[in-house]
């Protein structure tokens, strides 16, 4: 992909919607969630503008239709519980020449499944984290802390740090609150599946009860 | 092929296969660190490659794969080792498979994460400071509004000691190589022995770190052992000096 | 899913004008001014989006109509030869109502167990917190240096940076002097140790860091 797609086919202003016109209290919102770092909830605009939430929401809407794709460069986005400005894919490719550097490295498998873990059970510990993935989880847990996407939330009983998720995760993978994961039981296997795979084990079990040379299953 | 000539490429760990059981078995490399499913996996290519099993190598792979995963799930389960000990197989097996599940399931997880990260790809957001002069008006918190006593209660509970944890069935599992090389080396005086002499009535992971202090051994150029066949009874020969060589060889392949 | 862009059909107010509708390549160079901290000489624009200057100029003049004052609450200002985002003095009380909130959350958990250690151990060092902690203490301490909470003082003997509180630090708590912060025994577990506190917390700390062969205990 590159500038020459942009420079070939571009469509003369005539065709793209002008989104509407912004009143005053539009206008205000506009200017704070430019200069705000992270999200702002409605009501902390509307006490920000002095003024009703409901006249905020109105405000919001408006805001909607002239940042939305296509109509702008600049999205109004619903994230992390607030609403915050951001781009999108279509100026990636000039974002990246401007900067010179990929908007964010990828994650690991390691890193992703020790995220799923923290985000899933929250707050959780690193020994638990640990247990379930059956590896150690430090290095993926620190990489996760640097990145912002983890963060410390006290101790457990034990003494262990425990973890949760940051705003800056949610930010990241485009979502408004942590309840809006789907339900991790829906990757459970069926109860066929489940029955099988538990008369595979019991047999298992039974040969090496049996005395037999254990089975170097994993 | 020799199993310790076996070349690893890990996430953990690069190289041979007996390097890594020694590094394991010195406690250099964390074995909870270590994929042991990839070990295997390096294993079963390597042996398409050659394209023909050789038992006695097969054999004396699953005995040391049997004993780091069994040394592995000690680790794991650990405070609670002694009680899955007492379980019946029906009851292992139920925990066994609650544990796959969960692993499992956040694997599945972790599946949709990445799925939510690739669709925000170019999505990107200011990350400009606001103007001096509005960062002016945010205000410092006012004189006295922390209470010391959450430094107190900090120091608390970093005072606490974690649970000990109880050692005892692994400190008596616990083997090294070094007192299995002397107790080979013990027996290797008489000029020759049988391997079944050197771990009678051991438990698994014993046997499994004498068979690695025999390779140590045979590295060494002290000893050679001979199979006449497979399963068969390993004698094991002292290296008298000058004829290191010719008959390991022929034998210890 | 709520990450998405939000729209309706609101009409807009009657008076205001919307300005032009934005073609491409000007949505692109939006996208850019909004994310360049500084600002941006249109031969930088040009280069980023690949295209002609003289193109980016047009793009300019639809942005310039879009983001004036009262079409929009960001407008664009030409600065140091470059172009940049800002927003009007009509959002300025706005502004510094949001700025001026105050904050939630003025201390994390691992902020206050780093500060904890460093007030009734100082000077301490930076590896000395860590080992306490079990985990690394390196983002906590920083934030605690930018918010003068903390300082350094001195090295040492190995040469690390050593750390003290501030006077800054006490007035936030309410002492008049470090003797008065309290004593810890009320919250003490075993208080019948009777070793020096130092040496208790660092012993603590390597027991959970891993004195066991397992990330038992959870």
């Amino acid at each position: 992909m590159s500038g020459d797609e942009i420079a070939s086919d571009a469509p003369g202003p005539a065709g793209a919607k002008p989104g509407p016109a912004l009143d005053e209290l539009a206008c205000t919102i506009e200017a704070l969630l430019f200069l705000a770092p992270d999200p702002l909830t409605p009501q902390e605009l509307a006490d920000a503008a002095a003024v009703e939430q409901d006249r905020v929401s109105d405000a919001l809407l408006l805001l909607a239709q002239r940042h939305a794709p296509g109509a702008s460069g600049i999205h109004l986005r619903e994230l992390a519980g607030g609403y915050t400005f951001a781009t999108g894919p279509e100026s990636e490719d000039a974002a990246k020449r401007l900067f010179s550097r990929p908007r964010a490295a990828t994650l690991t498998p390691a890193q992703a499944e020790t995220l799923a873990i923290v985000a899933y059970l929250q707050p959780v510990s690193r020994p638990e984290i640990t247990r379930i993935r059956g590896v150690s989880a430090d290095s993926a847990a620190s990489t996760l802390l640097e990145r912002g996407l983890i963060e410390e939330s006290g101790r457990s009983q034990f003494g262990a740090v425990m973890y949760r998720t940051t705003s800056q995760f949610l930010k990241l993978f485009g979502l408004n609150a942590i309840d809006e994961l789907p339900d991790v039981a829906q990757w459970d296997p069926t109860p066929e599946e489940e029955a099988q795979l538990r008369e595979r084990l019991l047999r298992a079990g039974e040969a090496r009860a049996g005395g037999g040379p254990a089975p170097a299953s994993e | 092929m020799t199993l310790p000539a076996l070349d690893l490429d890990l996430d953990v760990f690069s190289g041979p296969f007996d390097l890594l059981l020694a590094l394991v078995l010195r406690e250099e490399i964390d074995l909870l660190e270590l994929e042991l499913a990839d070990v295997v996996l390096a294993y079963l290519d390597h042996l398409e490659g050659r394209g023909e099993l050789d038992l006695e190598t097969a054999t004396e792979f699953i005995v040391l794969i049997a004993a780091l995963l069994e040394l592995k799930s000690r680790l794991m389960l650990a405070d609670d080792e002694q009680e899955l000990l007492d379980l019946d197989p029906g009851e292992a097996a139920e925990e066994l498979l609650e544990r796959m599940l969960q692993a499992r399931r956040f694997r599945s997880a972790s599946t949709h994460l990445q799925q939510l990260f690739a669709r925000e790809a170019g999505v990107r957001f200011r990350s400009a400071p606001p103007a001096a002069h509005l960062r002016k008006a945010i205000p410092a918190p006012a004189d006295g509004s922390e209470s010391p006593a959450v430094l107190g209660a900090a120091i608390g509970r970093l005072l606490r000691m974690p649970p000990v944890i109880s050692l005892r069935h692994i400190s008596t599992q616990r083997v090294t190589v070094a007192e299995r090389l002397s107790h080979l080396r013990t027996l290797l005086r008489r000029g020759r022995f049988s391997f079944e002499e050197a771990v009678h009535g051991e438990d698994r992971m014993t046997v499994a770190v004498t068979v690695f202090a025999l390779l140590e051994l045979y590295k060494r150029g002290e000893a050679w052992w001979q199979q006449d066949e497979s399963f068969g009874e390993i004698a094991v020969h002292a290296v008298a000096s000058g004829r290191v060589g010719a008959s390991i060889g022929a034998s210890a392949g």
